[in-house]
């Protein structure tokens, strides 16, 4: 109980940034490798808010009158994550419109079959 | 509460080992958009709306969307 | 071999991270400088959503990058598919009247919603990104329902040009007034009513243009030109 | 005196107003890029004296330094915006004329946000704040390889960014971890606070640093992008990419090393790596037949260069390091755009093609030969006081080590001397019996050639003349606790 209150949300944000580098390294489908990418970035993400959490905090919006300053959780990382939410779907457009130019010259996504250039 | 959550995050790295073995592309696309949104749920138990707003509409909807269009011009099998 | 080093290399990574992780307790309080901001925000910035006067004024800086970035994957795009030869658009079977009929009629309201969120940006959770994403939903519900109702991309282009150029003379005008790039020059007004903050609506403004646009383009980019 | 922000918001407005204007007129976009990379270069240099006396920091949003994201302009951030600049510069007169196909006004508009990019990366204090401007840099070049659209290019892009996103996600993390244990993104912030924490909890964010930056930056593991990259895009991306991209993930490495963790002690690491890379770099350059291709290797080995003279760490050594820096820059942005028309008139980038070019194109090849020769370091052009510095101040150690490690340097030396004289031979000694039709370069790409050139031999004349600023940034780079001093007053 005790581990799970302190150890869940990191055991998600790495499990997913794991998971992410394993999709990359193993599948040679670009979609696939990016779809990995997406994942790692989620878990990033998830990392990041974590860093900045405060227990039995609230929102960082003074929405009704008596909320403390003290008991709110640290906006920083929140800014951070919107930040690198937007990079990230930056970075997926491009690799995305990548991916249909590849496949019109080559017919195929594989990247074990696309090797013209050698080391 | 805690146990909400435990369970959440167990379908969350389900749904990203399932985008990893689906030969399928877009059912591996549609289980990363399952990622996202349980991820926008945690964070919004995190304290975090805002960031739950954009992942909600960003990094679950949008994203879909560009996948799915990228593979209906491309091919579905891996 | 190359499994055992792989194995190898993840252990030490996983025992680092672990190492780290220690150090950081979860949901510990921390001195950290979003202290600094929760204490003192309302009064140096006037919005009462903290995270956006961390995202327009204290790091101000960081957002006028990320909108750049947007841009440049609008430009990227616009730059790696437009070789592609313009061949004539597949048939596309044309929607059912329930159905073109909901999206013209969804279409609207989308737009208002995504304004209405990044009018609200310093005042509820939201701001120009959601906001902007919201409305480029929209677009996506339209381009879906009715494929035949196209909107001229040139209008994306002008809207998130105008956006980011609106975003750097602010911050000039700062510069000019007081001294400070992005200096929140314009009166803070009273917390929690719509108009004030200062600069940060007008800001959030531009940028939900800005970002509805870009999102909308890739979009259309990516379904029209490929 | 100007702010130094304007050094990033002008050609960011610059930027923006590309695709406005472009409604007036199709042909305004190429002459932007120009004109900002002029006032960077001209605001640079203007700001030089003043750096060199004191460091200038800028809080932006008008909040102490802590709470809001700083400029630092430093000595090494004034030197690296006024390089950036300067190449900028030339290589957008080059462009003028140089990129007739495809989507030019985007392309005009990347280059510029490309360049944007690097100088935010050097001139920023902030941690997270360096990470936008990586980005902004790293994705504007993955578009602008693709650029042209043919099938090298296409995958060549595909591969750079999936390795380059993925070295951004470590960096991420790592920002993530050092956020939770110090609770603050400033650079001088962190450095003040880091002195206090285990070095155990500090070993994975630096690691995770040096992977990500390293990706960029092209050090030996994760260079496998590179030559495709460079050699499959334009030339005068290539030249950028080669002389400014590049170089910004080793100025990122060296800060977060020197400045942030302050650790001096993996300095025999660096300079192993920089010896592999190196040779590594070296001999792939020699195998190739593709003359983009030995360039781009070439970058490779210079790069390694450039890394083992940083981990020497000493005043003498990192003065050496950041010449080599201006001497690259300068001499493969030069190689490239020399490279550029003698490819596009031969038809062909296989070395054999080039052969009794010296006679159709006298001027571009001179403009190469000179290009070769200061990278090899001959004297008297800028390559031979830079390669000296670097082996004068290794030698200063006295150590055993540190006198195998110079002999490997040179034996480096004369592979690349071997490649490039081969290179030489191909276009002034053979294939004279064939007459060609044969042209030389249109008199606006020769302007910039002319220009690099003449900058090349006079600092090589009269080094000099770099002395006192490269002096001042080696001892920024060492100088923590004077960092720290200045930014949190």
């Amino acid at each position: 109980m005790n581990f799970l209150n302190s150890y869940i949300f990191y055991i998600g944000a790495f499990g997913l940034i794991f998971i992410g580098i394993y999709i990359l390294l193993t599948r040679k489908n670009l979609i696939k490798m990016i779809i990995g990418l997406s994942i790692i970035d989620t878990g990033v993400n998830l990392l990041l808010i974590c860093m900045g959490f405060l227990k039995k905090g609230t929102a960082p919006i003074f929405s009704r009158p008596g909320i403390k300053p003290e008991n709110m959780v640290d906006p920083t990382p929140q800014a951070l994550v919107l930040t690198a939410i937007v990079i990230g779907v930056a970075v997926l457009a491009m690799a995305l419109s990548l991916a249909i130019r590849l496949y019109q010259h080559y017919g195929t996504l594989d990247m074990r079959k696309i090797k013209e250039q050698k080391w | 509460m805690i146990f909400i959550i435990a369970f959440l995050v167990v379908v969350m790295l389900a749904g990203a080992i399932a985008a990893c073995l689906f030969r399928d592309l877009l059912n591996a696309v549609i289980a990363s958009c399952l990622v996202s949104l349980i991820a926008s749920i945690l964070f919004y138990f995190l304290q975090a709306p805002d960031v739950a707003m954009a992942e909600a509409s960003i990094g679950a909807a949008l994203v879909t969307a560009i996948f799915i269009i990228a593979i209906r011009r491309t091919e579905r099998r891996e | 071999m190359r499994n055992l080093i792989g194995i190898v290399l993840i252990l030490i990574v996983a025992s680092g991270v672990f190492l780290c992780l220690d150090n950081i307790p979860f949901g510990a309080s921390r001195e950290n400088v979003g202290d600094f901001y929760n204490s003192s925000g309302v009064k140096q910035t006037g919005a009462v959503n903290m995270v956006t006067s961390v995202v327009l004024n204290y790091r101000g800086f960081d957002t006028l990058g990320e909108v750049t970035i947007l841009f440049i994957a609008s430009l990227g795009l616009g730059a790696v598919l437009s070789t592609v030869k313009t061949s004539s658009r597949e048939e596309t079977t044309p929607s059912s009247l329930i159905l073109s009929t909901g999206c013209r009629f969804l279409f609207p309201f989308i737009l208002l919603f995504g304004t209405y969120t990044f009018l609200h940006g310093h005042l509820t959770p939201g701001g120009g990104f959601q906001g902007g994403a919201i409305i480029a939903s929209g677009f996506l519900l339209r381009y879906l329902g009715c494929p035949a109702k196209r909107t001229n991309p040139s209008l994306f282009v002008a809207l998130e040009s105008t956006g980011g150029l609106v975003f750097t003379l602010i911050g000039l005008l700062g510069l000019t007034l007081s001294g400070f790039f992005l200096f929140n020059f314009l009166p803070k007004g009273e917390a929690n009513t719509l108009f004030s903050a200062g600069i940060i609506p007008v800001i959030y403004i531009a940028i939900g243009f800005k970002v509805g646009a870009e999102l909308a383009g890739i979009i259309d980019g990516l379904i029209v030109k490929s | 005196m100007v702010n130094p922000v304007l050094l990033l918001a002008v050609p960011l407005a610059a930027a923006f107003s590309i695709p406005l204007l472009g409604f007036l007129s199709k042909r305004s976009g190429k002459f932007i890029p120009l004109l900002a990379m002029a006032f960077n270069l001209a605001v640079s240099i203007s700001l030089i004296p003043a750096v060199i006396q004191k460091p200038i920091v800028v809080s932006l949003g008008g909040f102490p330094p802590p709470f809001c994201i700083t400029l630092f302009v430093g000595p090494v951030g004034i030197l690296f915006t006024a390089i950036i600049a300067l190449v900028g510069f030339v290589v957008s007169i080059y462009a003028m004329d140089y990129i007739r196909e495809g989507a030019r006004q985007q392309y005009h508009a990347l280059f510029l946000l490309l360049l944007t990019g690097a100088t935010g990366v050097v001139l920023t204090g902030d941690i997270f704040n360096l990470f936008v401007f990586f980005e902004i840099l790293c994705i504007s070049s993955y578009a602008l390889v693709a650029y042209t659209g043919d099938r090298a290019g296409i995958e060549s892009s595909c591969k750079y960014l999936i390795q380059g996103s993925l070295g951004s996600a470590f960096i991420l993390i790592a920002i993530a971890l050092l956020y939770g244990q110090f609770g603050t993104l400033n650079m001088a912030d962190i450095a003040s606070r880091i002195d206090s924490a285990s070095p155990i909890r500090l070993f994975i964010p630096l690691v995770l640093f040096i992977t990500g930056l390293g990706v960029e930056a092209a050090v030996f593991p994760l260079n496998a992008w590179l030559p495709d990259a460079h050699s499959s895009a334009p030339s005068t991306i290539s030249a950028i990419l080669s002389g400014i991209a590049v170089k910004i993930g080793i100025y990122a490495i060296c800060r977060v090393i020197f400045t942030i963790f302050g650790a001096t002690d993996i300095s025999l690491f660096l300079m192993l790596l920089g010896l592999l890379t190196l040779l590594v770099g070296e001999l792939s350059a020699f195998r190739q037949s593709d003359i983009k291709r030995m360039l781009a290797y070439s970058s490779t080995g210079q790069i390694g260069l450039i890394f083992f003279a940083m981990g020497v760490g000493t005043q003498a050594g990192i003065t050496g390091g950041l010449f080599q820096f201006t001497t690259h820059a300068l001499s493969k942005s030069l190689l490239f755009l020399a490279t550029g028309y003698m490819i596009y008139r031969a038809g062909s980038k296989e070395i054999s093609s080039l052969e009794g070019m010296g006679k159709k194109m006298p001027l571009t090849c001179l403009a190469f030969t000179i290009g070769a020769f200061s990278l090899i370091g001959l004297p008297p052009f800028i390559g031979f006081p830079s390669k000296f510095t670097i082996v004068y101040s290794v030698l200063a150690e006295k150590s055993t080590l540190y006198i195998v490690f110079i002999a490997i340097v040179l034996t480096g030396t004369v592979i690349e001397g071997a490649y490039f004289f081969r290179v030489i031979q191909a276009i002034y000694f053979k294939g004279e019996k064939e007459k060609g039709e044969g042209r030389e370069a249109p008199l606006i790409a020769l302007i910039p050639l002319v220009i690099l050139t003449l900058l090349i031999i006079g600092i090589g004349i009269y080094p000099k003349i770099l002395s006192g600023i490269l002096n001042s940034s080696a001892s920024e780079l060492l100088d923590r606790i004077g960092y720290i001093k200045e930014v949190l007053r």
